[in-house]
């Protein structure tokens, strides 16, 4: 190893004396310092996947309806018409948990520019959110910093932020969870991927001058954080959304354009890695003149610059002659272009600066080269089932577990979102899934992310099951079908052998429900590393998902529609508490079983649903999900202030499973009385069992001899603010 | 009829307002380009919402001295139809051809939410088509809509019936709670004295359909067409 | 000659101000109970060439007069210094 | 004894300022095309009650780093004065 080339040198750009010895064997010769750096960022866990990538193989990706699957900017869809929906989730939970307005604001930048690179206009944004307990100062400071940072962003820029979740644990305190989801419209003859496969065009950076932002953000969010992190460089940059609604309308406009081979947005890894991966994926390589780039500070390096992470930046690649047409594109934006250089046929990517070649990689090193990384691995032994706690007295029960944090209206939190803008939006925030109107059509898009934490913590495999069954069946209740995936792997540091044990059995749950569910896993991100002093967050998958309803008059709703209503539990309750809210609220320990999906169960239930809501027969249907049965009545209840009577319900399984239990495969419904026999049937046609709860109407919320409150009092307990 | 919808750097509800008025109600309209000078086709101009220019340094700042704002001022002292939604009600503020100023809102967050508008007049190109009293429920969005003018302006805005909406209860009552963000006096929406220019800081093309949560904003843009009507007759 | 101006925008007094209360309000919540008021304002730095220090002063109040304050609800207050030993003027360069 | 304080925050000069790039384009539009720079901060003017100014001025240090202001990305300046004349403490009152 050269003299130069120490340890300190490798840690500064995170690579391991391995991975060294492997770019000097593969170039025959000792990196530069640039190409060190841009090897680093390339090589980073965020950027390589390399130790995620093998357990990654196993998700389905495909699928008749797939346009494009993982590898591009963002996943792609067909729902007919001609369109496709453009789709990806991404974290961005190290910079948020520094500076969280502008982590957060970045983050939905960042997925913004991921699905405008693929042509397609955002229509909607979701955003998923963990924190530790808002009784600790800063959590609260996060908590607030980053839904303002979120509103800020898409509010400004003009797309809606119609769904997402917000969980509190103690585990989140030092290491908040900040995913958002982007979702998008494009004709498919308009579908763009980011890959230059024409030598001789040029390449154009567009945006914002480039400054010495978050260098060497990408191998920063693959390490640990630590005190030392807070005196680096700034990984934190003010976003400029009003720049990226400029640069999104002229992608759009140049997206139509003749002659534009690719469009890629610069994220992590910054110029290395859009220009690296944008000609490697085109089989061709590109030259780069960092002398040309424009910037906003004196004595830049070429390292500063190829590695720079600065926001609102895009490459776009044109044939020679399509410039002066994509110029005019940008001078109606008032957006500055500068021709950063060529694609070759050298496959390689050589960079110059005033003349000189200060890199010179080739690309297959470079992208592909990383060797995998396979840490040692621990899945924990299965967890009993756990005997049950008795309650007293379910009405203070179920006040109390309606104004808990987890549990209460998070309307505080998205009256602060835009979710109207653009015109589209059915269905905002607050309820099962989002429904979006796609423009010019009668169909509509559902949207939702899902993933319970503690589920998860208590077992990988089968709380990442619940969080894709949950996912479909809050699409499923609003009447739309589920369409594909997207998902973000939010674990701790992966060199520890649990955290490993929690990511492998993680994805094998995400694959086995994404296979029985036929469901294509289009897009992804993986956030490893969320590690603080040695503390790892609990393991945090996250699952987007997108539904496609075919005639919108057919949308079932969440609330009780009219008085005289019936009200049936479809799905069956086991002796299942932990993991619950209530097994939380009575300060149990987190230890158990979490409730276990019955993947065949969940597809006759979620077949059940569409068949009867295609036919009309339900009023509304809600999801049984945190809280229990009688948190989503009260929620359905509180949707439309419409009360409940249930003359006192037989429980197959004790008082506390069923009225608080988090059972998975249950849902929800009301029917018109005369359609009831109709509702039989088709229960009956599916093996999906049927329960009768109670009656719609009145002013209260009452459940047998147990529960009696007003809808006001529920209302007052379920509205209380953060 | 046509109309314009111009579009500054930034703004977002020039399509929404467009599919309001092409689509749902079949007007015809032509986006406006901040830098045209150029208004004479038209009969309404339209400043809708959005953030321009970031609304960095105050809301509508930068854009009051955008080109077209020459015109549009000349198009409204011609008499011509304006109406200014949440950001173009800012602007049009900044450029002097409304009064008062927008604060941020009193509890200093974004508010999205539905809202109740009373309407005070009648006689204002822009409700021509309502009662007075009449409760039109429509959204707001904004951060900025905490309408506020010195005491002599607001007094003068009420001599002259100015006020065209106030923010009220589901029953048309105007009370504290009723107000989404701290606006003096509940007061939503301004018209300049002679009734042709309107700023509202409420959303009325996200309220033109059922589908999407109502459709009483239909009454401000048909009312537009209605005045312009009864003009060209 | 460059010149530094720097501008300070405030609220005028007889207009509320929202952020101004909710950031006493936080410092209270912090345990900083001796805070009896905050007025938010805009804070300005602007770095300009003019011939001298009169004339950069009276641009400088036009720019506030016509953009940068909006006297229906704000006053301006503007400090003017020599800029001394900037070497070159690099378009969105910090100082 | 009352003091005001007067807090500047500003972005470190190594972040990107949005805001201070588009009021300088808004300025350029205008005609005020010596207009080299511009960075765009915030002003908070506090009226405080401390036992002394070294008091006051370290009081309103911590509030600044604590909530005022984030290090990560932005500088503060406080400067500190007695407020002579304060008859009596009013809640959300001007100076
Ligand atoms: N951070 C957020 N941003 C936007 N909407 C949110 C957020 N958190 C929760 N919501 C919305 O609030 C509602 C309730 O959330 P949640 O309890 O997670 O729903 P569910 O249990 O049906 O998945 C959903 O409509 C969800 O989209
Ligand atoms: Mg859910």
């Amino acid at each position: 190893m050269a003299a130069v080339i120490d340890r300190f040198a490798l840690a500064a750009v995170a690579l391991s004396a391995d991975e060294y010895r492997a770019i000097v064997a593969a170039l025959g010769r000792d990196p530069s310092e640039l190409e060190l750096g841009m090897f680093g960022a390339l090589w980073s866990e965020h950027c390589s996947y390399k130790t995620s990538k093998a357990l990654l193989r196993q998700l389905p990706t495909e699928g008749p309806h797939v346009l494009q699957g993982p590898g591009e900017n963002a996943g792609a869809v067909d729902i007919g018409d001609g369109l496709a929906v453009v789709f990806k989730i991404e974290s961005h939970n190290h910079p948020s948990a520094i500076e969280p307005y502008q982590g957060a604001a970045t983050g939905v930048g960042g997925i913004l520019r991921d699905v405008f690179a693929m042509g397609a206009r955002p229509i909607a944004i979701l955003d998923a959110l963990r924190f530790g307990p808002l009784e600790q100062g800063r959590n609260r400071h996060l908590f607030q910093g980053v839904v303002a940072g979120i509103g800020g962003y898409g509010n400004c820029f003009g797309c809606p932020t119609v769904g997402g979740e917000v969980y509190f644990d103690p585990a989140y305190s030092d290491n908040p969870i900040v995913n958002a989801m982007c979702v998008g419209l494009v004709e498919h003859d308009r579908l763009r991927r980011a890959r230059a496969d024409r030598s001789g065009d040029l390449v154009l950076l567009v945006g914002a001058d480039t400054g010495r932002d978050g260098i060497h953000g990408a191998t920063f969010a693959s390490v640990e954080m630590d005190e030392r992190s807070a005196a680096r460089r700034p990984a934190v940059q003010v976003g400029n959304p009003f720049l990226e609604k400029l640069l999104c309308e002229a992608c759009l406009r140049l997206n139509q354009l003749d002659g534009v081979t690719a469009i890629q947005d610069l994220g992590a890894a910054g110029l290395t890695s859009a220009a690296a991966e944008l000609a490697h994926r085109g089989r061709r390589g590109i030259d780069i003149d960092v002398a040309r780039i424009s910037r906003r500070e004196r004595e830049m390096s070429a390292y500063d610059v190829m590695l720079s992470e600065s926001q609102e930046r895009m490459l776009v690649v044109v044939r020679p002659e399509a410039e002066t047409a994509a110029r005019q594109i940008f001078d109606h934006f008032e957006l500055h272009a500068d021709r950063v250089g060529s694609i070759t046929s050298t496959g390689r990517i050589r960079v110059r600066d005033e003349g000189a070649v200060v890199a010179d990689i080739p690309l297959k090193v470079l992208v592909d080269g990383v060797p995998a990384r396979s840490p040692a691995s621990e899945v924990p032994d299965k967890q009993p089932s756990l005997g049950m706690p008795s309650i007293e007295e379910p009405e203070a029960v179920l006040l109390d577990l309606m104004a808990r944090p987890n549990l209460r209206s998070r309307r505080p939190i998205f009256r602060t979102y835009d979710h109207q803008v653009q015109d589209n939006t059915v269905w905002g925030p607050g309820f099962d899934a989002a429904l979006l109107r796609v423009p010019g059509t009668t169909k509509g898009l559902a949207l939702t992310t899902d993933g319970n934490p503690w589920y998860v913590a208590l077992d990988p495999y089968e709380g990442t099951k619940a969080a894709v069954a949950e996912a479909a069946r809050n699409i499923v209740c609003s009447g739309a079908r589920p369409l594909a995936v997207t998902n973000c792997l939010n674990f701790g540091n992966p060199e520890r052998p649990f955290v490993f044990g929690q990511l492998q059995e993680s994805v094998r749950g995400l694959a086995d429900a994404c296979r029985a569910f036929e469901l294509p896993v289009v897009s992804g991100n993986v956030s490893l590393y969320n590690e603080t002093s040695e503390r790892n967050i609990p393991p945090t998958p996250v699952i987007g998902m997108v539904g496609l309803l075919d005639d919108l008059a057919l949308r079932c709703p969440a609330g009780f529609q009219e008085d005289g209503d019936l009200v049936f539990l479809l799905g069956d309750t086991s002796e299942e508490l932990a993991g619950s809210e209530y097994w939380r609220l009575i300060g149990a320990r987190p230890e158990g079983r979490p409730p276990i999906v019955s993947l065949e169960m969940e597809r006759r239930l979620q077949a059940a649903l569409l068949d009867s809501i295609g036919r009309g027969v339900l009023r509304c249907a809600h999801d049984v999900s945190d809280g229990g049965l009688l948190v989503a009545l009260a929620e359905s209840a509180l949707f439309s202030g419409r009360g409940l009577r249930c003359p006192g319900i037989t429980s197959p399984v004790s008082r506390e499973a069923f009225y608080f239990g988090e059972s998975q495969g249950r849902v929800i419904v009301s029917v018109a009385p005369r359609r009831v026999p109709e509702l039989q049937k088709l229960m009956a046609k599916h093996h999906v069992p049927l329960h009768a709860i109670g009656v719609v109407g009145g002013e209260d919320f009452q459940v047998g001899s147990d529960i009696r409150i007003s809808l006001e009092s529920l209302r007052q307990a379920w509205e209380t603010p953060f | 009829m046509k109309t314009g919808i111009v579009v500054f750097p930034g703004t977002w509800s020039d399509r929404d307002c467009a599919h309001a008025l092409l689509e749902v109600l079949g007007e015809p309209v032509r986006f406006v380009d901040y830098r045209e000078r150029d208004l004479g086709d038209l009969n309404l101009v339209i400043l809708p919402g959005g953030f321009s220019y970031g609304d960095y340094l105050r809301c509508g700042a930068i854009a009051r001295f955008t080109p077209v704002m020459n015109a549009v001022a000349d198009f409204a002292n011609r008499g011509g139809l304006v109406l200014g939604i949440c950001n173009g009600f800012q602007i049009l503020q900044e450029a002097r051809l409304l009064p008062g100023a927008l604060l941020r809102n009193a509890s200093c967050e974004f508010r999205c939410e539905w809202v109740q508008l009373r309407v005070e007049q009648s006689d204002c190109a822009f409700t021509v088509d309502c009662r007075p009293g009449q409760v039109l429920r429509i959204p707001i969005s904004h951060g900025e809509g905490n309408f506020f003018a010195d005491p002599h302006t607001l007094e003068s805005l009420e001599a002259n019936g100015q006020i065209v909406f106030r923010y009220c209860t589901a029953d048309g009552r105007i009370t504290p709670e009723a107000n989404p963000n701290g606006s003096l006096r509940n007061i939503a929406g301004v018209a300049n004295a002679r009734g042709n220019v309107l700023g509202l800081m409420p959303h009325p093309e996200r309220a033109c359909e059922p589908l999407l949560g109502g459709d009483d904003g239909l009454a401000i843009f048909r009312s537009a067409i209605h005045a312009l009507n009864r003009v060209a007759v | 000659m460059t010149y530094r101006a720097e501008v300070f925008v405030t609220l005028k007094p007889v207009v509320n101000d929202p952020a101004g209360l909710t950031i006493r309000g936080g410092l209270h919540a912090l345990g900083f109970e001796s805070v009896k008021d905050v007025r938010a304002g805009k804070y300005l730095s602007i770095l300009l060439d003019e011939a001298d220090e009169d004339q950069a002063r009276s641009r400088v109040e036009e720019m506030a007069r016509q953009l940068l304050a909006n006297e229906v609800i704000e006053d301006f207050r503007i400090e003017l210094q020599p800029e001394p030993a900037l070497a070159e003027s690099r378009g969105g360069g910090p100082s």
